[in-house]
């Protein structure tokens, strides 16, 4: 099978799908992988680096028409695939139907990996957990580093620095590892979220579970996510969350529901009761922010708080979330491949269910219903 | 031979007993010690056999000689799995065999002063109730007898009958010296064997032979008072004292007192099963057990899971291998891909807990040495050492890549239940054979193996 | 009771020792140790021995044979069963 | 005694030279405070938290007409100071030495913390040791958020992420921190330095030593400080350290001689032999860098490695830093004060070696024979 | 009253002797195994006065009140610093006692059979030895003869030539029962005791004394074959076995082994003294000392050090430090704002073993709690817990904040030598009397204390 | 040597006992566990008081009390001051 592997051309994003150990890999099983000029440069890997790996380095057009694509995800203009063509990618369907019932009108298949499912056997291609890994440890710490406060405690000659407050909201894959990152760095912190098995997992990695009195969602029935909560709910949690975020010294905010807006939970005025001086990382800013001030793909201060609501954060580790990335995609290839050659088996619910569209239908239950 | 050599050479026996029952209480001297206690008896024998004014040594060769192959042969041919009741089989021969010289010295002299016939009653009465309670023991663990209890209504009372005839007739004997009275003695005392033992569970049986065995030693010594032996009273006492302190040990380790053991043991044994765990039990250790087949491995390989993070024990987890590197056992950690519940969460821990990042190894690095691997250690580890998603193409995690624990000499799982992980799936690993399951709270269980690895 | 102040001491003795000599076992050891113990009880041999050598009649001759027979399948078989535990702990460490 | 705390005009400069709760100490001790107005707002400090701790909120000319004024360092121009003023700072004396002539002139009595020994006993009063710790510890985080690598090793689905490679290039206080905080983070740290001490320092914190076949120099006859070495030393040293720059994501230097420019410890040749993607953090850019490539001031990206070159990394932990270095300032104002008026014991070594100038002239041994 | 009787009550008593000698080695039991002992004493004393054909009570009446009153007053009245010497002198007494009953006995009748003549040789020789060394150790311990070892050239030559002396006189009495042999015995006796302790150092004296103490348990065991008293064979052997266990156990915590201690010691003792320590000496502790010390405190406080990071004994030590809470002691942690070689050095280590923050305390705020701490555990820590930095005014680091760890009950320090830290200056702490210094990395040491903790 | 048999038999079982029942003595313990046990070996006292009941001269009368006082020093102040150093084990845990 031929393997494309473009050049990504959203803005900020540097990660690239493919990294030359899995290229190397995939050539080893009979594939051949044509790699974009230039295409994994941003991510730190150099066109000779592919090359060696027995890759093909090649133009744009070429990369785009190989019998399978897989990208990063998807920039502007949508590409131009053929009939036969099949692409895999983070192609945001969900929040992006539009687009997406554009691009199956070419009538190329069309997978999305936020559509694959959130089972055991799918972790291997599961790249919202590999790339929410990396988006939660550099929130963690981006939130440090913009901090005008050491997270660890220090005891020196010139007093006690006591250990920095942060606190965490929404854990999911991307809260734990900023709960994980934030803990290596000393810091005391605290998390939230509505899911039931949530506090459970907060505390297995040291941190308090903040227990607001709010129904507890059982993620079991949800494929693992949340569900919207209702207003009132939604006013319980922000009241009850208000004096943590005061408190905190850096906030990680990472609360989200697949294909709806971001949840609120920090509202302006809990912005202005923190310390200037004081920083939160919006994670959800994609989707709007977890907090009113946010103005996604931008960094302000407001009233001495530094809110953070870049979108490029995954690429900002490009290098270590691409070869995460490049494992979940040799591992789907592994699915609809035998010997070598592309044999689309979709009785396997992963394939089946990670399918959005193909032969110019989209087929995913969830934008078939809504379109 | 000279009395008084004859009585250093049994002083010497005895002392060799000594020496080799305290070898036999730990590992590294255990051999050794039973060797040395094998020596003591050579020497005993030997002795007998030219000290004392043996009349006919026909019939001693003779029962020499069957003896010992009898004895040699079951030794050899008996399997790994069925050593227990030999060992019960054994002691009941022994304490057959008090009763007997017991009833040889009354048919010899029938007419002894009362201390020797109190003493002959007190040896044949023991001496057969331990040879038919070790043989009911046998039976139940070679599954000819019931291994269930075996009651009925109305048997305490039945049993305490028994048990008051069988010392009425230990009495008549003990006054009177009358033969009769010693059939007598000898069949109350055999059925009293059976049917005190009966209504004990198979699983109890271990204790129940240790308890015989130490009435065996008492028999013996008995029989020392009866023929005025040293060697038999020093032997007897030590085999009493020891062996009520080793059924103590064990029952201790059941939690449980020798009298529930014995007497209060009515109701059915609880056996462990899992929901969905059909007919298979998996097998409970205690932190004892865990630690000695720890301390005594090569090589050990270390599955963390997310039991491990929730009960954040990831610093004793560390002490607990720092144990036994220190003691010479090869330490590696096997970190499975979605081990915990997000990416890393084992590196989080195990980086917390200071472990060389030299010691954490891939699945793919690691499921090769499984093979050779001594013990697998898992801690609140689960649907990533579920072998069914290797084996059973119906499950809903088939295909999923395990670490392969399963392939290693011995497993360990700690964890606090039967209860499935987060795939919500029953694990077949808890009930293989070569599975030992520590069943607690991965902190508190792992601190006490700590403990009981000091102690070795 | 005077001539048995003796052989009560002994007993008593070594009673202690028994006691303590078992002190910590680990419980992989318990079934060698008690087949162990289980052999040394079979110490009854030596008076087997006597009884059989003795000359009181043929109900007593077979009983001597037995007890013989019993006590050395207790000791023989005790012994070497035991040994065949503790192969198992192959790895002795001092 | 009035204390003077103006506001920082040098660019970037955000920290502030005391800190309220600290006010309240010396208000207590029986002092006057005057804090310029807005002096520790971008230090994450309120002009009524200085109010409520007993200090006065005033213009700067207040605050400089003190009988002792404490700054965090001079801006441009020279503040105008009487001859009865009483000056502390982190001046940078022997960097410096024109600017502190010409203040010297005023009549000023000019204490900087950089002269005061690195005794045990003075160590309440070095501030050189307190900030250092802000710049270690900020430059691993910078180091760390612009490496596009993650830090610690992670193992998942998606494969596993071996740990990066920090290095750290001189052992001081700075350096040290930058070690620690590397290695809470996960990462697998060596360092090098040319003290005799510096190994088993580096070592005590679980990294390794590097070791170069250079002689160690005994930092005991020195003060603490390191020699200039020879100019074969320094290439020998470079050569050793080529390999493991060039094997390093995140390199952190702050190797520094007092008084003299950074030594050269990083060739251009040595930053084009690095993956891309990888970065180094210059905390000798101020005396001109340890690394050939750095432009004090500034983050570069040379060949695709990331040099951050800033100096204002104190700065952006200017909450934390201020504290520690009010702590400094009050333990310095113990020494020169008696029952809360100034009383300057010239007797005291610390006090001795901490002064630059008095009574117009410069009596800094070190300034002096240079002058 | 009846001899049998007696027998069996003396039995009682060295029951008693053995129950308590087993509880006297556990700090727990320990007071109430002594009373246990002495219970059985009481019972041994009352059997002998009721029971044996006693002539006159007039001596013994005598002897017992004098004895009784002397024993009394010198054990209440005695600081507990003097404890070892008076325990020496008691072990004199009873040595000297064995000597007498065997010289009486032979005086009584000097043609007793050969056997009764060798134990009474025995009895008479190895009592006086232990009279005598045990009055030399005495004399030692309580400064009245010279603490040093004491040694001439040729020594070892005279030393044999007595003993061999005192050999061949001991001989001549078991052969002949001359009254003269009896005295030449005890003379002879007495005279290797004192040459043979006087060359032993003031530090080795307590293994000197526990050796005597279980010589003068044979000695005792010997009068029991003299006397045909089991009650004596019992309870001396006892002594005898257990006194030579003990003394191997302290010779053991020496790093020596009893032939060093008691003929290689011609050269000087080896003080620990470090530079510029002039006459001051410290004490050194084993692991084992600072276990219990540890373990029955109620409060510790640690103090970490720049010692604490070079060893890398961060995990250890909390090892350690929750083995401590574990059996309720109260732990907590005093970082000093320098200690370390940079700013919150400290906490990194303590983060690193994940000791949680509440457990740290900064110096204002855990110095005043020193005075009510049982224990300060010092770890590779130094300049700042110098005490000199707040008393001496010359000190070069005088002014600077102290952690006041010398205001605890007791200190223990763990570094490697008496070498001073950072600023270079001698530290008067570790030659306070309150002081123990465990020199050892701190790594090692630390894992050798938590061993220890667990055995206890 | 006939005559020593039994003696002997219980002279080894003692001692066995003795060397048992010592194993792990913490080193603080040391002291007064020697201190204790000598008391014990102060049993002499049985000796010394038969000793000096037998009437066999006035020698004999003086080193008999001499032996009984002896011996009752070693027993009284030995067993006395053993407690008064295991006082300051007040702390007694189970
Ligand atoms: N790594 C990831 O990114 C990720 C993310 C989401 C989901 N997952 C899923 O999580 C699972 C991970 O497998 P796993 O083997 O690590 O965990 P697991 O299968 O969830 O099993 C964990 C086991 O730990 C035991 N446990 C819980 N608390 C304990 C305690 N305090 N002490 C001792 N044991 C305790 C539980 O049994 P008891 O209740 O009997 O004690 C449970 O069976 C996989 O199914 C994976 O797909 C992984
Ligand atoms: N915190 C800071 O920022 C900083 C910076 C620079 C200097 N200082 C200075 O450093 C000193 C810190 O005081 P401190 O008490 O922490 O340390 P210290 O006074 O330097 O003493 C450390 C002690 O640890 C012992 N040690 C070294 N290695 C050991 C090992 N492996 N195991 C056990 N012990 C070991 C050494 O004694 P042995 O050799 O006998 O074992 C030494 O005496 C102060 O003088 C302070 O002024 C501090
Ligand atoms: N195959 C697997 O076994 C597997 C792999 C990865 C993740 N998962 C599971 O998938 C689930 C989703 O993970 P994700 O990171 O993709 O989630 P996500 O990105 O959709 O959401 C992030 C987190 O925000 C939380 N959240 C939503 N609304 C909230 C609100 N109003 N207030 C607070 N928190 C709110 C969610 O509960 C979630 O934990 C998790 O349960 C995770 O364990 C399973
Ligand atoms: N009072 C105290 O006890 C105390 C307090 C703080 C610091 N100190 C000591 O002061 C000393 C200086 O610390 P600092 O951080 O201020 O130093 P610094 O900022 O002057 O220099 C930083 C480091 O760079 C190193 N260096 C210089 N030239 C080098 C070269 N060519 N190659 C590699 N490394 C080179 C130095 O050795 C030093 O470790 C240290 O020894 C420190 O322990 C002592």
């Amino acid at each position: 099978m031929r393997i494309g592997i473009p050049r990504q051309t959203a803005p900020g994003e540097r990660r690239v799908a493919l990294t030359p150990d899995v290229t190397r890999k995939l050539v080893d099983g009979g594939h051949t992988v044509i790699v974009e000029s230039d295409a994994g440069r941003r991510a730190g890997f150099t066109d000779d680096e592919y090359r060696d790996a027995g890759g093909e380095v090649g133009p744009a057009a070429e990369a785009w028409s190989a019998d399978f694509v897989a990208t990063v995800t998807l920039g502007d203009p949508l590409p131009d695939l053929g009939p036969d063509a099949v692409l895999l990618g983070l192609l945001r369907p969900f929040d992006e139907p539009d687009r997406m019932r554009r691009l199956a009108e070419t009538g190329a298949t069309i997978f999305a990996f936020e559509a694959v499912p959130r089972t055991t056997r799918a972790q291997t291609v599961d790249a919202l957990s590999s790339q929410a890994t990396a988006a939660g440890y550099q929130a963690a710490l981006e939130g440090a580093t913009a901090a005008d406060r050491f997270l660890p405690m220090l005891t020196t000659a010139a007093g006690t620095i006591p250990p920095a407050k942060v606190l965490v909201l929404g854990a999911g894959v991307a809260g734990l590892q900023a709960i994980a990152t934030a803990r290596r760095l000393g810091a005391i912190v605290a998390a939230f979220d509505v899911r039931a098995a949530a506090a459970e997992q907060v505390e297995s990695l040291g941190a308090s579970f903040i227990d607001l009195d709010v129904e507890r969602q059982d993620e079991t029935q949800t494929g693992g996510y949340a569900r919207e909560v209702a207003d009132d709910t939604q006013r319980r949690i922000m009241d009850g969350l208000a004096p943590h975020v005061a408190a905190a010294d850096v906030v990680v905010t990472t609360a989200a529901i697949p294909g709806r807006p971001a949840p609120r939970l920090i509202s302006k005025a809990m912005v202005e009761a923190m310390r200037p001086g004081s920083v939160i990382v919006d994670l959800a800013a994609t989707t709007g922010g977890n907090c009113e001030v946010t103005r996604p793909g931008e960094t302000i201060v407001h009233g001495g708080v530094t809110i953070v609501g870049d979108t490029d954060l995954v690429s900002r580790v490009a290098h270590d979330a691409s070869r995460m990335l490049a494992r979940n995609v040799a591992s789907f290839i592994d699915l609809i491949t035998d010997d070598g050659s592309l044999r689309l088996d979709f009785d396997d619910d992963i394939v089946a269910e990670a399918c959005i569209a193909r032969d110019g239908q989209i087929v995913h239950p969830r934008l078939v219903q809504e379109g | 031979m000279n009395v008084t050599v004859a009585g250093y050479l049994y002083l010497v026996a005895a002392a060799l007993f000594i020496f080799g029952l305290k070898r036999l209480s730990s590992p590294a001297t255990a051999r050794r010690g039973n060797q040395l206690a094998a020596a003591g008896m050579l020497l005993a024998v030997v002795v007998t056999l030219t000290d004392r004014q043996i009349v006919g040594y026909g019939t001693i060769v003779a029962g020499l000689v069957v003896g010992s192959g009898i004895g040699a042969v079951l030794a050899r041919r008996v399997e790994m799995t069925a050593m227990p009741q030999l060992v019960a089989a054994f002691n009941g021969f022994g304490g057959g065999a008090s009763a007997l010289v017991a009833a040889v010295e009354l048919l010899r002299d029938p007419a002894s002063p009362l201390r020797t016939l109190v003493t002959i009653a007190l040896s044949a009465l023991i001496g057969a109730i331990t040879f038919s309670g070790s043989f009911v023991a046998y039976g139940k663990l070679q599954g000819i007898v019931s291994g269930k209890p075996v009651t009925y209504p109305g048997q305490r009372f039945v049993d305490l009958l028994i048990a008051l005839g069988t010392l009425g007739v230990a009495g008549w004997l003990a006054t009177t010296g009358s033969p009769t009275a010693l059939w007598a003695v000898l069949g109350a005392s055999l059925l009293l064997g059976v049917v005190r033992v009966l209504p004990i569970g198979g699983a109890d049986m271990p204790v129940v032979i240790s308890f015989l065995n130490s009435l065996s030693g008492v028999a013996a010594s008995m029989a020392g008072f009866v023929i005025d032996s040293n060697a038999l009273i020093i032997s007897g006492a030590l085999v009493g004292a020891s062996g009520l302190i080793l059924t103590n040990i064990m029952v201790k380790a059941m939690n449980r007192s020798l009298g529930n053991v014995l007497f209060a043991a009515f109701g059915a044994e609880a056996a462990v099963a899992g929901p969905g765990a059909g007919e298979k039990t998996a097998r409970s250790a205690t932190p004892e057990d865990v630690a000695i087949t720890l301390a005594y491995a090569r090589s050990v390989i270390i599955v963390p899971g997310y039991g491990l993070a929730v009960a954040q024990a990831q610093h004793v987890l560390r002490e607990l291998a720092s144990a036994l590197e220190s003691r010479g056992v090869d330490v590696k950690y096997a970190i499975h891909p979605v081990a915990g519940r997000m990416p890393g969460h084992m590196n989080v821990l195990l980086a917390e807990a200071d472990v060389p990042y030299d010691q954490l190894y891939d699945l793919e690095d690691i499921n090769p040495e499984f093979d050779h691997t001594d013990v697998a250690l898992v801690v609140g580890a689960n649907d990533v050492v579920n072998p069914s998603a290797r084996d059973d193409p119906s499950s809903p995690i088939y295909g999923m890549p395990i670490l392969d624990v399963d392939r290693a000499q011995h497993v360990i799982v700690v964890k606090r239940s039967l209860s499935p992980g987060f795939a919500g799936i029953d694990n077949p690993l808890f009930y293989l054979d070569k599975t030992m399951m520590l069943f607690a709270d991965a902190k508190k269980g792992l601190g006490e193996v700590v403990s009981a690895i000091a102690e070795l | 009771m005077a001539e048995l102040l003796i052989p009560i001491t002994v007993f008593v003795l070594a009673s202690f020792v028994g006691f303590e000599v078992i002190t910590k076992v680990p419980p992989t050891l318990h079934t060698p140790l008690m087949s162990g113990s289980n052999a040394i009880s079979g110490i009854t041999i030596i008076g087997a021995i006597i009884a059989a050598g003795e000359d009181v009649g043929a109900v007593a001759a077979v009983l001597g044979f037995l007890a013989v027979t019993f006590a050395t399948i207790n000791v023989v078989g005790g012994f070497l069963v035991t040994d065949r535990m503790l192969e198992m702990f192959k790895k002795d460490r001092p």
